[in-house]
């Protein structure tokens, strides 16, 4: 019996973490989004040494065949470290697409080139868990019409697109009839876009049951970005107890007064509880299969309302200094509320959940 | 992660299973505290090691070897089958650790064995009118003359008290001494004379506390336990188990299930509530922070087995677990709208009335064990690392 | 330019206050409560002293012709002292029902009799604000058929009935065919209880407009029940703070930790705003009927939200005094519980609130 | 209660209405701080009575009355109109009346009128990095040496720096004294030798607010306010008012309004969201909460005018107000979904991304001009009548 994370998981966070603290220190991520860059190479390629877009990928595709939790063990400390990388759709939601609903062709022709880290994936999901602005795709005779948006990792060589029937398809970035555009967002960490289809042609993943293969996809996406919001949410913490211990007012460590040591504690009783659930969501999506779409919803949304007390809290901890850029809290706080908004927001998923157990 | 247990521990799983099948049948149904029932059940139990597992034979326990999974396997059981477990109450749980890790071996042999065997039923002194949040600052004194302490003052929150037969009880008894310092521990006859015992209605009208008055309350000078002096780390030494009990989510959990029942069948306007989203949103709400508090109790229990760190995961428990079940339970009477003000006999009351009754019950936990503020103090303290208050008191006292 | 309660009007609180404060302190509420008595006819006795009843009732009637805010002031010092009587359903509900759809005949039969203290009124009106187990009230051939819940202030002379259509009908208790059963529920000092209604005869009011005079009744009884709220949280704030300042832990009084400070500035934080909401509720009555159904259902469902909030948070900083019956906060905790259920529980409000503004 | 204003002001309403629709041609339309049109556009309204109007004539104001009354009409009727009304800043809000109260006669006469005309624009040396909530621990310090205060040290939050005129700053003159005592009031140019301004970023990625560093700085002896350590007192006689601007309730409901008309007209899955049930109950909760502001204000004016007592309703407004507009800020982000996170240029971008930008310019206003935590010591405090926390800083300090 052993609930939490393994003595090799934790060694995983661990090497993550610590190339994360030597190489994507925050003063590169402020590089990378000041500058407003496309892709942070140095990032990726490190990450990808890791081995971590093999991570989900079998060991006969050249993978290392880890299963999720292992994979928001990862999203976790790229959430603490605020990291820019494709790793959310390269190594999570299109490896798990196309090997739910992918030929064996198909696997053979992508997933080595996943785990090599020859190749990287973003994904046009965002219809699926709720379209706005009335954007769609719509799939004929292989070829795809219409109009994606918030499409997660913009910057990568290949998209894993869902229609409006739920299938599942991979479009190479540089096919006929693709519009690309950049939508600036808030967590300038995260690139989003959109990309409008004509009469594109692409390799449609034939999923045995329409729509389920879709549905994990989403529900293991939900996971990891709610990992991300955890290991973000512990970093403001941290943060926050910090700073606290050395600021002084009156003579005394902010820490000292009730009100701030209180505003720590509930932050603390906030996320401990929380990392219990989003351990258990990902454990199931390996282990428990029945129990993963209900998990995933409450992991997802549940963080959410985690990450926005936390954000809001860590940062009138750190006063003034918190609304500045200067610590560079915000990048955290803006984090958060990626997470919150992306891949369905927190109402929307919890009315998903009661359905989800036939309410 | 691994949430199997081994074929060991699943064969004592079946094993619990089967005893409890064949011989459910004898366990009490609510019968009194020292009934013959309740006490052959309590009998049989220890003799399977169900209960009083890791205490000594000589002290009337099982004599087996601690084993958190087993303790938690036998506690699902019996829950999971609505079968009695093993006795608890004050007595049990908080004293006879005590004696054990702290008492005489006269002590141990002279109060252990009846109290695991219901004979001898215990309540503990330690809240004052005065000393809350604040416990020691008692004023509850003893002053030894010859061979016999004179007990004055007064206890409140004592919940068994008018059913018990033994107090144990802190007392003050070296007034000069630094407040955590001048206190003991003694044990003591609740028919000694000049115990008197008042009844305390709480708010949900209930009479489960009692304050409990002591005038010259003779007590023999080696019924204490620890040094004189030293009654406040006697009963520090355990008193953090009892916080942990506080809250269960999987209580919570089964309430919510029976919540949804709830919202099944009430209808407004003939409408169904759980039709309406509002209150759907509030429940999957309520519902993935009670699943989250599970959980943390079983990463709390796995890091327990496994000798890793979860401070922080164990002491939240008793602050969210009791504000999220208050908060549950404040959703039903929400969701019931007037049916959920009944209270006392009436064709509308539902379920007896446990909504009202445990949103108020649990308020008043959020209060007890410790309220929420200070439980937020530990947890900033002992949890984050940051600093105390500055102590005015020593100022104040020098 | 005077927002607020007048001279007049705080005299009329002072009054009021004082009355309660001598003859009807918490000892005899606790005396009404406990022996489960169903008048308390020397309060009541006492506000009809004071001319409590003819508040609203016009002058040629024999009454004061005040104004609903006066009532809501009123309404705010029974909150205050967990009041036993009959005034919200015999000077509020009863009189405004009488007045908006009454005959001239009816407003003569009635009106002085309320005004003079001679008779009381209950109210059947849960079932226009959301109907629970089915119960209703049909009309037929001036007869009464079915079953009344919750009916408030169930111990009186007269009962105004609100029956599935939206009209209004009075119905003396002793009237044939009538039963009559309390309902012992959470606030003893609130005596309702169930009617069922068998042929019963009855004095219909005829409304002009069907409907708008139930409308109307409710909206006044929301602000009086509203200003009830108000005046018990002011109450649990009040002794929160004297109780703080009293009590002593860790040689301090407890009134100076920041804990325990910072939750009574939230709850005066809390309180003072939705006490100036709930004065313009009541203003809007007589005085810009077009505005008083929308500040009607805020003030309800906001004050709802914030007692709920003070009660706990009064509780909390009594400790476990507060949970007690020894000081006696758990009557103001129980009057707010009853006060958020009745007439229409806070999501429902305000989702009528959202249809007023036709969203 | 009574919310009609007498005939005289009524009258005094349509005067104001009549001038605005005259002469909203001449105003600014978003010119520079000291553009032609600008001062022109402030001259006349002082001229009118519509600004700067109970300041006397001789130091460049109208000289009117005060009048609340008349004051709330011009305010409405500006705001109503979409007209901008008179110059604000620092200097005219905070420094003129700090000036009139406890400036020199000569210092009134020189600093008044330029800064009424729009000729001189102030910023405001109050905070330092160090000095937040405990701003009287502030530690810039000046020198006198002969006729010549000797300026050192930084502050922070001085958010016109780079376009005023002069500074009006606080400063440790008395090293010695205790926190409170050491203090003075100094007047200096913002282009004086040794300034150097540095802008601060902040989390809207704006760049609002700046840094300040003095390196021995020259300020002649005479520009101080007050005597030498009393620039404390001089400080705190206006600094109550800032607070009250905060979280303004009728900008919070126009605000709400946009928001409906948001949900009215996004979508998700083709259906509007403003028929989501859940987002509706938000809404309504916020509206609440909103109306209650604006009338608690409405009755903070009342009592002013009619000299009641309404204190604990005016200190609970910036702490109540700015955390609902964050609250409703972060409700339109939730009704947006992803649009909610568009902030640069793109087609999707709503309201010029105001409502992020707002999310978290009111975090950020929860923590300024007093964070919540200091607003609720000072309700508890000024407002309840409770302690404040024993001193250790005394003790510290001894």
């Amino acid at each position: 019996m052993e609930f939490g994370l393994s003595e090799q998981q934790t060694a995983l966070q661990d090497n993550v973490n610590r190339f994360l603290q030597e190489k994507a220190p925050l003063e590169r991520v402020r590089q990378y989004s000041e500058e407003q860059q496309e892709r942070a190479d140095d990032i990726w390629d490190g990450l990808v040494e890791l081995g971590l877009p093999a991570l989900l990928i079998p060991e006969r595709h050249g993978g290392i065949e880890l299963g999720a939790l292992d994979a928001a063990a990862v999203c976790e400390c790229l959430g603490r470290h605020v990291t820019p990388s494709p790793f959310l759709s390269t190594a999570v939601l299109a490896p798990t697409a196309i090997l739910l609903a992918g030929s064996e062709e198909q696997q053979n022709q992508y997933l080595p080139e996943i785990a090599a880290g020859n190749t990287t994936f973003g994904a046009a999901l965002s219809e699926a868990t709720g379209a706005r602005r009335d954007a769609g795709v719509v799939a004929t005779n292989s070829k795809l019409n219409g109009k994606a948006l918030f499409v997660i990792d913009i910057y990568s060589d290949n998209y894993l697109v869902a229609d409006t029937n739920n299938r599942l398809h991979i479009v190479p970035s540089d096919a006929n009839g693709l519009t690309i555009n950049t939508l600036p967002q808030i967590d300038r960490t995260r690139p989003i876009g959109e990309i409008i289809f004509n009469n594109t042609p692409v390799d449609a993943l034939v999923a045995e049951d329409r729509g389920s293969a879709l549905r994990s996809v989403i529900d293991i996406g939900r996971i990891m970005i709610a990992a991300d919001t955890l290991g973000a949410s512990q970093e403001m913490l941290d943060q926050s107890v910090q700073y606290a211990m050395e600021r002084r007012q009156f003579n005394r460590v902010i820490a000292s007064f009730q009100a701030v040591k209180h505003m720590c504690a509930e932050m603390a009783a906030e996320i401990e509880p929380s990392r219990a659930l989003l351990w258990y969501a990902a454990h199931t999506i390996d282990e428990d299969p029945e129990e993963s779409h209900l998990n995933a919803c409450h992991a997802k949304a549940h963080l959410s309302e985690v990450g926005s007390f936390v954000g809001k809290t860590a940062t009138i901890v750190h006063g003034g200094m918190g609304f500045t850029d200067l610590l560079g809290l915000h990048y955290w706080f803006k984090r958060i509320g990626y997470n919150r908004q992306i891949l369905g927001g927190p109402e929307s998923i919890r009315e998903e959940a009661a359905r989800a157990q036939g309410l | 992660m691994d949430l199997s247990y081994s074929p060991e521990y699943e064969a004592f799983r079946q094993d619990v299973r089967k005893f409890i099948e064949t011989n459910r049948e004898s366990a009490p149904r609510g019968e009194a505290m020292k009934s013959d029932r309740v006490q052959s059940w309590q009998k049989l139990l220890i003799e399977k090691g169900y209960t009083a597992r890791t205490i000594p034979q000589e002290y009337g326990g099982h004599g087996g070897e601690p084993d958190i999974i087993k303790a938690r396997i036998i506690g699902e059981e019996f829950a999971r089958s609505q079968t009695p477990g093993g006795l608890g109450g004050q007595g049990i749980s908080m004293l006879v650790p005590t004696l054990l890790e702290l008492g005489t071996e006269e002590q141990k042999k002279r109060f252990i064995p009846p109290t695991l065997a219901g004979e001898m039923v215990w309540c503990q002194g330690y809240s004052e009118p005065n000393a809350g949040s604040d416990l020691a600052s008692l004023r509850t004194s003893a002053i030894l003359e010859g061979d016999e302490w004179i007990v004055n003052g007064s206890k409140i929150w004592t919940s068994t008290a008018h059913l018990a037969d033994w107090i144990f009880c802190l007392v003050r008894t070296e007034p000069e001494a630094p407040k955590h310092q001048g206190i003991s521990f003694l044990l003591f006859q609740m028919d000694t004379t000049g115990i008197e015992i008042r009844p305390l209605v709480d708010m949900t009208m209930a009479r489960n506390f009692n304050e409990v008055f002591f005038s010259d309350v003779r007590v023999p000078k080696d019924q204490i336990v620890g040094k004189r002096g030293e009654g406040w780390f006697v009963a520090n030494a355990i008193l953090g188990h009892e916080r942990d009990s506080l809250g269960d989510p999987n209580a919570t959990l089964t309430r919510l299930n029976r919540l949804i029942e709830l919202a099944r069948q009430e209808t407004m306007d003939g409408q169904r509530l759980i039709d309406n989203p509002v209150f759907r949103d509030r429940m999957m709400k309520i519902q993935a922070r009670a699943m989250s508090l599970r959980f943390n109790d079983q990463r709390v229990l796995s890091s327990r087995i496994n000798n890793t760190d979860s401070r922080l995961a164990r002491m939240i428990s008793k602050l969210q677990g009791t504000e999220l079940r208050h908060d549950l339970e404040g959703l039903a009477i929400d969701i019931m709208g007037e049916i959920g003000l009944m209270y006392g006999r009436s064709d509308y009351l539902t379920d007896n009335g446990s909504w009202q009754q445990q949103y108020m019950y649990f308020l008043g936990l959020i209060i007890g064990g410790g309220t929420s503020q200070i439980q937020k103090n530990i947890i900033s303290e002992r949890g984050l690392g940051m600093p105390k208050e500055p102590k005015f008191e020593q100022k104040a006292e020098a």
